[in-house]
């Protein structure tokens, strides 16, 4: 790849110096860091257009966003980064659009297509990190097991009305993963999507939030192998707002994926032996 | 004697009961005798407001694919699940996995 | 005031749906009472800026924004809603901008000026209800004391470094105000703010969120005098992210503006002869 | 007998003890003995690592204004400030206002 990032431009300095004085954060070293780093978000929904704003304020060098759905006025209540006039217009090049005006600095990627068996390693494979910011199991099981396989720390965050989950998984390899926490995938009845479901706005904006400072301390080194400890992180936004982190279980030797004997490979998925959408309970592919 | 404990439903699981998210249980049993299999047959029994919402906890004799479960706000796989003896002020919270995004 | 909006177009129907069917939201009367507000905004910054996103994406039917500073460079790694090319325009102005393209259903007022003893009664006398995202003592104690005075309900927020704190002020005249939990001011050497001690984007992003869902449920009528419970809110960014509800004192007796005997009142404040620069230990009003 | 109690600050107000959010702290007395008084006085000889950060915590005999004191995530004013009286297991949370924005 490139030659390694070793100097901020003056604007630069102005531009990110109130974060870099923040002691967590780690000042110039971890700037240069963010400014190295490749994310990949996938979704750019009420998770995703927070944590693209915010990651993208805060100087991360590359940014690819899949994302095949267009807007669509209904979203506009949560998915701030689009707008009235974008309805229509790809998510991902609508946020691309925003994100070139707020900060220059910032290579976005855009990819207008839905992450599937097929172009799902090839995608992943140029990222450091993923943001799972997506809204049915199928395709987070298909990210997680593509990342692990290609050994890509995940960000991942989900919500439903006024509530929200939040994690680090495959750690550096290291942490468990989607499946070592759900090794079986929920029926199909009690998957509801924010679609169906109803969500509110800044209640899932706090997640998608939530989720931009996970990815600091991850690209920034803020978390290490000694001290991460496995997560999952609880918000409810009624009755009153909290935000609960459980200490959640290790790595898991009989894991699918990430396990001793690990029964999904590269191979069975790139070959569509396995199918996602019958795994959780579809024929087909829902919508992101 | 009794065991007195706090169950809790979090990530919307509370439509199982009522919409009431704090329960404080009374379990009957003495301590050191009940584990988290009792207390879920007692949550089955007294908490869960209508029976045919028994399906959306219960699978295949345990709780569901898709809840987690979590003793003092630790993943109850690390407290031996099924098998914990559950204690006099033990917080057990069981929330839904959300997939929405 | 004009009549009561008693519908919603079809445009808004489409555009609410998803939080109108949130059970805690309340449906149509909750999202009439959205289009019926009007709420002021203190401080377009680092907590305005997503809280300015996520109320006006819910539909509030006007929102006042007061702030005299203009966009740095230095504010857009965390004041996300104004842009590289806003540089040097008013913070009010630009977060208009921005606005009235996101939600035309909107209806911005913009005072591009200092909240002072002059001015307040005037500016916030229009108002239901107040958002406090201010960068200093001096400023919260006048917003608090003015709204008091005005019988407004408060939703205040702040934050520095990765830490934030949230909470619901006079809430209808019957919950305790800013003062009742901070009676004396705190030393001058104290107070930071963020352009001094620094922050993450994210961190203070997640408490101006966490602004946005209290204020809707203030105005959707989540709240009553029956079930609401004082309250201050802690939210920490590191070592892991938590958001923690603290049980507050009531309203005090004893309160300078709101107890039993007030020593402050309109006519002090109007007159300057109670200066908040001087109370909070400076001779003139610190920058927003 | 000692009272055993943990200790938290947070809103950067760890800067008073090395950057250590949480302390697990014994308070020399028997149970029913020791107030907030003795319990603040405990945390100034033994918590605060640099005698010129005491001026930080405490102002005029007690603890300065801008610092909230919760006793087991409730305020202090609604416990009786420092004339509560701790107890092994009690939970106090010291956190700086924040005024930023
Ligand atoms: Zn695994
Ligand atoms: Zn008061």
């Amino acid at each position: 790849p490139s030659s390694p990032t070793t100097t901020l431009s003056l604007d630069e300095y102005k531009r990110y110096g109130r974060q870099m004085i923040v002691p967590q954060f780690g000042s110039l070293p971890s700037q240069l860091r963010l400014k190295q780093a490749k994310i990949l978000v996938v979704g750019a929904g009420g998770l995703g257009c927070p944590a693209l704003l915010y990651l993208s304020a805060a100087g991360i060098g590359t940014i690819g966003i899949v994302d095949d759905d267009v807007v669509d006025i209904s979203n506009l209540h949560r998915q701030v980064l689009h707008t009235s006039e974008n309805v229509g217009m790809y998510k991902c090049e609508s946020a691309k659009l925003y994100i070139s005006r707020l900060n220059y600095h910032v290579n976005v990627e855009t990819y207008p297509v839905r992450l599937t068996n097929d172009n799902a390693f090839s995608i992943v494979s140029k990222y450091d990190l993923v943001l799972d910011c997506t809204d049915h199991p199928a395709i987070r099981y298909l990210i997680n097991d593509v990342c692990v396989i290609l050994s890509k720390t995940i960000v991942s965050g989900s919500g439903l009305k006024s509530d929200g989950q939040l994690s680090v998984l495959n750690f550096q390899t290291y942490g468990p993963c989607y499946r070592c926490f759900y090794p079986q995938p929920p029926s199909p009845d009690s998957v509801t999507s924010c679609s169906d479901g109803g969500v509110i706005g800044p209640a899932i904006g706090l997640v998608g939030t939530s989720m931009a400072v996970e990815t600091i301390k991850v690209l920034t080194g803020y978390y290490t192998r000694e001290n991460f400890k496995p997560f999952l992180s609880v918000y409810s936004g009624y009755p009153f707002q909290q935000f609960r982190m459980f200490k959640m279980r290790g790595k898991q030797k009989s894991c699918e994926v990430c396990g001793e004997k690990p029964s999904v490979t590269r191979d069975k998925i790139e070959s569509n032996e396995l199918n996602y959408g019958v795994f959780c309970g579809r024929v087909t592919f829902p919508p992101l | 004697m009794t065991i007195k404990v706090k169950v809790e439903f979090l990530g919307g699981l509370d439509v199982i009961s009522n919409s009431i998210r704090e329960h404080k249980c009374v379990v009957p049993y003495e301590e050191g005798e009940a584990t988290m299999k009792e207390l879920i047959d007692h949550i089955t029994k007294t908490i869960i407001s209508d029976p045919k919402d028994i399906p959306v906890f219960i699978e295949d004799g345990t709780v569901r694919p898709g809840i987690l479960v979590l003793i003092n706000d630790t993943d109850w796989e690390l407290e031996g699940m099924e098998e914990y003896v559950i204690e006099s002020g033990d917080v057990f919270t069981f929330t839904s996995t959300l997939h929405g995004g």
